[in-house]
């Protein structure tokens, strides 16, 4: 049963995505995506990192803590990383992350993972548009959300 | 004033408290702990102690001083002193009832601190006398107080099985007995017999002695550069269990939160600290006079059992005997006092 | 209502000077109360600084309680808070709370020699106490000012020597040998032995690094200053200022309030825990 | 049965032939019916050693603590230290051995084997008491704990499997695989429970039941960071996380001390005790030997060791790994696999 309001809310909520890409790919992906001029959801302030294996757990929890709707990490596919195995060590690390963040009960659709090479534009605006249409439907993170 | 109330007619008593937050102990958790009463049905005296102690009603965890911001430039600073509803805790023991005198203390001498007393002022604390100790660590008798010490409490419970018996100690207490008085008794004289022969029994149970308190003052001081602290702290794991869990420590910090970097906005905010951690005497320049866990058993002993007396002529410590169930190490009070007094 | 001691007054820095360089460099403020709502200080007392959103740091008062209009603040780089006033310019807006503390007995002193020995930073809690001295001259004997630093372009407050040498005897010392240097090089317990000031009617006021201060009070000792002639002020971490948030202790006393100010006499019966 | 006296003779023995400096063991204590961990010097304090499910903690951490002290001693005393280590004691010390915190022989391990009876969990046992305390706990040798309730005296029985700890009744390995020396016979675990069958359990309810249950339970959090404190694990001088052990020494410049990141503020409210806790699991991911202690000592019980045994249970179920299993194994976050989980990566 649809709830006006609720309705209401999802269409004006502007979900805000945290994505760290790694610079080798990701990042250029972006970028890529950019210069492509495809059309894609704004919603997703990238920061870039020097791998997907530097990516500290620290960082999601404080992104979450401060108020972040989504997180995203995104970097090189398996095989491709810059630095041999960043990627394989974050997958494992990344993989424990987000069974945490469910075993809690954080939403599952609030943390992601993606990999996505300096040629994949596409797939980048992809993959940022279909998290924000996830996360409308969700509504605001507060659940880690600092509550100062 | 003095009066009986029957088991079955507390609940009404509780329920008729309702433009106050009413306390009280519940059992959740594995744990005894206060928690909020939404009807007078859900209450149960049957508690031993509460885990938390009473101070965190007048003295919470976390408490904001005030929200910064900055507009124009100009920093604009609002207070955020608390206006709680009147708030009525019950269950409270004698222990920590005779905590809040102390901390009374603390948060008036010299300075008044204003976001205390705004809570303190609406508080209004039912005791219930321990008719036995609850643990082998009660020692209330051994610092001067008592399994029915009426000291901070503005009403004293006691339980007599099927009813209770219910003293107003103070206005406060009185006027909060007032508001259910169609629940309460007159107390008759077999009445007031059984309340001195219930408080008779629960002084004559055993509990750990302390001996001399002067003495163990003195000897404290005496012990200030021994050893003995080291070696007692040997096993200490430097947790804030013993502090936080004290009906009269009373330490915090303050520290700034942003809550918005560009802005500017934030809030000042204190919390409870402890004399347990390292950085809590560490100067800025890394120089820290009590850098060893040693030093910091020989302070929070020192604090409740010398330098309180020295300065208000009495133990900064009610016998509730949490710091010693709870340490996870089986750190205990009153065998340090010992030691400390024999060397 | 009763006042809110945790509130600061908002303060307005209108001079900055920056005393020393280096990596815990020195920096003077020069504060004023937009407000209006400024406070009259004692020798010796500190107040609590703020930097909204950084945090509280206790800082002793450097300027003389004659000195109305004004507060003047002698700042050390050590951590956040002092980080920021470092940061800080002209024009920008801090927190204060205070005075807190006690302070130096100087009504207590009439009429007797004034020996003053300062180190770095110690320089600070001392300063507003040779000011008031200087200003109430016809009160005191002979004034005698030692002060060291580690080299001369270390000397705080170099200008103000200048004119204190009108009124007092000034005796500055650098730690380690300087071309051109006028005044006595070594440290500074061995600069007062080296002066001797009498200890007949005197009192001596010391602050400075914990280190220099010990043998600096052995020094005085060694002259023969008794423990009740020898003042000095001590310092621990501060949170509240005002006897409450229980970290600042030497045994009983808290030092925010019973102190910072203490004769070497009551010193020396409390423990040592700063 | 494990004979206790062998183990004060053992004890005895290594202190007597000056194999070690101190051992570290249980005795009885003053403040409650549980052990408590004491150090021996002397090897006529061995007497004093006790050995029953009241044994509960994890000494090893004071092998890190000794550690720490030979560190910064003028004089360090580095000879080894003996230890009474229980299955998973023995873990911890296999952890910090792979971590190369110490050498093998650096410690003289004197396993004892928890022959599937396991401790107490005070928590458990709490909740059958309803608060109130227990003046003795005793094992009756079969299926059974004998508690005298303090106060009125009365002695009951409760079967062991409803006042044993979580980590015992799951326990694997009830016999310490590191050792130099084993009293009590190998015994297969008892196999009360299945491996990880808490945490399973607690996956069981929905997204909103389990965010319902961690809120209540961070909200509770005091930050006594008394889990932390007992976590032989948690050997950080400096904790990422909380400025209470933010190391300075008279080099620390005021740059670092005032650009310190807070990764979250000390108020202990819900939002930042869960940054505290999550990022604390994590960091013990792979590491964690379900010792529970962090979860003992909680004085307000939030189930801690749910959190640590999820992780070790996806090492185990994804990446085949155990932690404390293999002291020359690669640690899991510093190793992978071709085949580990990728489906979940878009």
């Amino acid at each position: 049963m649809s709830n006006p309001s609720k309705t209401t809310e999802v269409q004006t909520f502007e979900p805000r995505i945290v994505a760290f890409l790694c610079k080798w790919c990701s990042s250029a992906g972006s970028d890529l995506a950019g210069v492509s001029r495809i059309q894609y959801s704004a919603n997703a302030t990238p920061i870039t990192i020097p791998c997907s294996g530097s990516v500290s757990p620290m960082y999601i929890l404080s992104a979450f803590n401060k108020g972040a709707d989504g997180v995203l990490i995104s970097g090189c596919h398996p095989g491709d990383c810059h630095y041999m195995e960043g990627n394989y060590l974050a997958r494992r690390k990344l993989y424990l992350v987000k069974e945490l963040l469910q075993f809690i009960g954080l939403e599952s659709e609030r943390f992601r993972m993606s990999w996505v090479s300096a040629a994949e534009g596409v797939k980048f605006a992809e993959v940022v548009d279909e998290f924000v249409e996830d996360l409308r439907v969700l509504g605001p993170q507060n659940r880690l959300k600092a509550e100062r | 004033m003095e009066k009986i109330l029957s088991q079955e007619k507390l609940r009404e008593w509780v329920d008729a408290l309702d433009d106050c937050e009413v306390y009280a102990p519940a059992f959740a958790d594995s744990v005894w702990n206060f928690a909020r009463v939404k009807a007078g049905a859900d209450i149960d005296l049957s508690h031993t102690n509460t885990i938390g102690s009473v101070k965190e009603f007048a003295f919470p965890q976390r408490e904001v001083f005030f929200c910064f911001e900055k507009k124009d430039g100009v920093p604009v600073l609002t207070p955020t002193l608390p206006d709680p509803k009147p708030t009525v805790v019950f269950g409270v023991r004698p222990c920590d009832g005779r905590g809040m005198p102390r901390n009374d203390t603390v948060f008036n001498k010299e300075f008044e601190d204003p976001y205390y007393w705004a809570r303190r002022n609406k508080l209004t604390l039912v005791g219930l006398a321990c008719n036995q100790p609850h643990s082998p660590n009660c020692f209330c008798q051994s610092v001067g107080g008592s399994p029915h010490a009426e000291e901070g409490l503005d009403i004293l419970m006691t339980d007599l099985g099927d009813r209770f018996h219910v003293k107003g100690v103070t206005a406060k207490g009185v006027e909060a007995m007032e508001r259910g008085r169609d629940a309460f008794d007159a107390v008759s004289d077999a009445d007031q017999a059984e309340v001195e022969k219930v408080h008779a029994t629960s002084r004559s149970h055993s509990q750990r002695p302390l001996g001399n308190l002067d003495a163990i003052a003195e000897a404290i001081r005496e012990s200030f550069d021994s050893p003995l602290w080291a070696d007692m702290a040997q096993h200490c794991i430097g947790c804030g269990i013993c502090t936080f869990l004290c009906p009269t420590c009373h330490c915090f910090d303050i520290n700034d939160e942003v809550i918005n970097p560009t802005t500017g906005e934030g809030e000042r905010v204190r919390t409870w600290d402890n004399c347990q951690f390292p950085d809590f005497t560490m100067h800025t320049s890394g120089h820290n006079p009590r850098g060893d866990l040693g030093s910091r058993l020989r302070q929070r002993v020192s604090h409740k059992f010398l330098y309180f007396v020295e300065n208000h002529k009495t133990q900064q410590c009610t016998g509730c005997g949490r710091c010693i169930t709870e340490c996870p190490v089986g750190i205990d009070i009153i065998a340090v006092l010992e030691r400390v007094g024999q060397s | 209502m009763t006042d809110n001691i945790y509130l600061p007054k908002i303060g307005r820095i209108v001079g900055i000077n920056e005393e020393t360089l280096g990596a815990r460099a020195i920096k003077t403020f020069k504060v004023e109360f937009p407000n209006g709502d400024g406070f009259e200080h004692n020798c010796g007392q500190c107040a609590m600084l703020s930097m909204f959103g950084k945090g509280e740091s206790m800082i002793s008062i450097a300027s003389s309680p004659l000195v109305k209009e004004y507060k003047q603040f002698s700042i050390m780089k050590m951590g956040r808070v002092t980080s920021a006033f470092h940061a800080a310019k002209i024009g920008d807006f801090i927190g204060i709370r205070g005075p807190y503390g006690n302070q130096f007995p100087l009504d207590d002193w009439k009429g007797r020699d004034l020996v003053f020995i300062g180190g770095g930073v110690g320089l600070a809690p001392i300063w507003p106490v040779i000011q008031t001295a200087v200003a109430r001259r016809e009160d005191f004997g002979k004034i005698t000012v030692f002060y060291g630093a580690r080299t001369s372009s270390d000397i705080m407050y170099e200008a103000d020597f200048e004119k204190l040498k009108a009124s007092a005897e000034v005796q500055l010392s650098v730690d380690s040998p300087e071309e051109g240097w006028p005044g006595y090089t070594g440290f500074v317990p061995a600069n007062l032995m080296d002066k001797a000031p009498t200890p007949d009617n005197a009192i001596a006021i010391t602050c400075g690094p914990p280190i220099m201060i010990k043998f600096v009070i052995q020094n005085l000792q060694a002259l023969g200053f008794a423990d009740e002639q020898i003042y000095t002020t001590i310092e621990n971490k501060m949170k509240c200022g005002v006897g409450k948030c229980g970290r600042c202790n030497v045994g009983k006393d808290y030092v925010c309030v019973k102190g910072p100010v203490y004769s070497w006499a009551e010193l020396k019966s409390l423990p040592q825990e700063y | 049965m494990v004979n206790v006296e062998e183990i004060r003779g053992y004890a005895a023995g290594l202190l007597e032939k000056g194999e070690v400096k101190s051992v570290l063991g249980f005795r009885r204590g003053s403040a409650s019916a549980f052990a408590e961990p004491c150090t021996l010097i002397e090897a006529s304090d061995a007497a004093s050693l006790v050995w029953d499910p009241t044994c509960l903690n994890n000494l090893a951490l004071y092998l890190v603590k000794d550690r720490k002290q030979q560190a910064v001693s003028k004089t360090p005393d580095t000879r080894p230290v003996g230890i009474v280590a229980k299955g998973c004691d023995s873990r911890a010390i296999g952890v910090l051995l792979q971590e190369n915190y110490f050498k093998r022989e650096d410690v003289v391990v004197i396993g004892v084997s928890c022959e599937g009876t396991g401790v107490v969990d005070p928590r458990k046992l709490s909740a059958k008491l309803k608060g109130r305390t227990a003046s003795r706990v005793t094992f009756d040798g079969a299926d059974g704990i004998n508690v005298s309730v303090y106060g009125d005296g009365t002695e009951t029985v409760i079967p062991a499997r409803e006042v044993l700890a979580d980590r015992c009744l799951e326990c694997r390995a009830a016999t310490p695989t590191l050792n130099d020396v084993v009293f009590g016979e190998t015994v297969e675990a008892r196999g009360y429970n299945e491996p990880f069958h808490a945490a399973k359990e607690a996956e069981k309810v929905s997204e909103d039941e389990r965010w319902a249950n961690w809120e209540h339970h961070f909200d509770r959090c005091l930050r006594c960071f008394a889990c932390r404190a007992v976590c032989p694990m948690c050997y950080c001088p400096e904790c990422v996380v909380d400025s209470t052990t933010f190391v300075v020494t008279l080099g620390t410049s005021a740059e670092e001390k005032a650009n310190r990141i807070r990764w979250c503020e000390r108020s202990a409210n819900t939002s930042e005790s869960a940054v505290y806790h999550l990022t604390r699991a994590i960091h013990l991911a792979g590491r964690c030997i379900d010792c529970g202690e962090c979860e003992r000592v909680c004085p307000v019980n939030i189930p801690l060791r749910l959190l640590n045994t999820k992780l070790e249970k996806e090492a185990f179920e994804m990446f085949e790994y155990q932690a404390g299993h293999d002291i020359e194994q690669a640690s899991l976050l510093s190793s992978f696999r071709d085949e580990d989980p990728n489906s979940f990566i878009r």
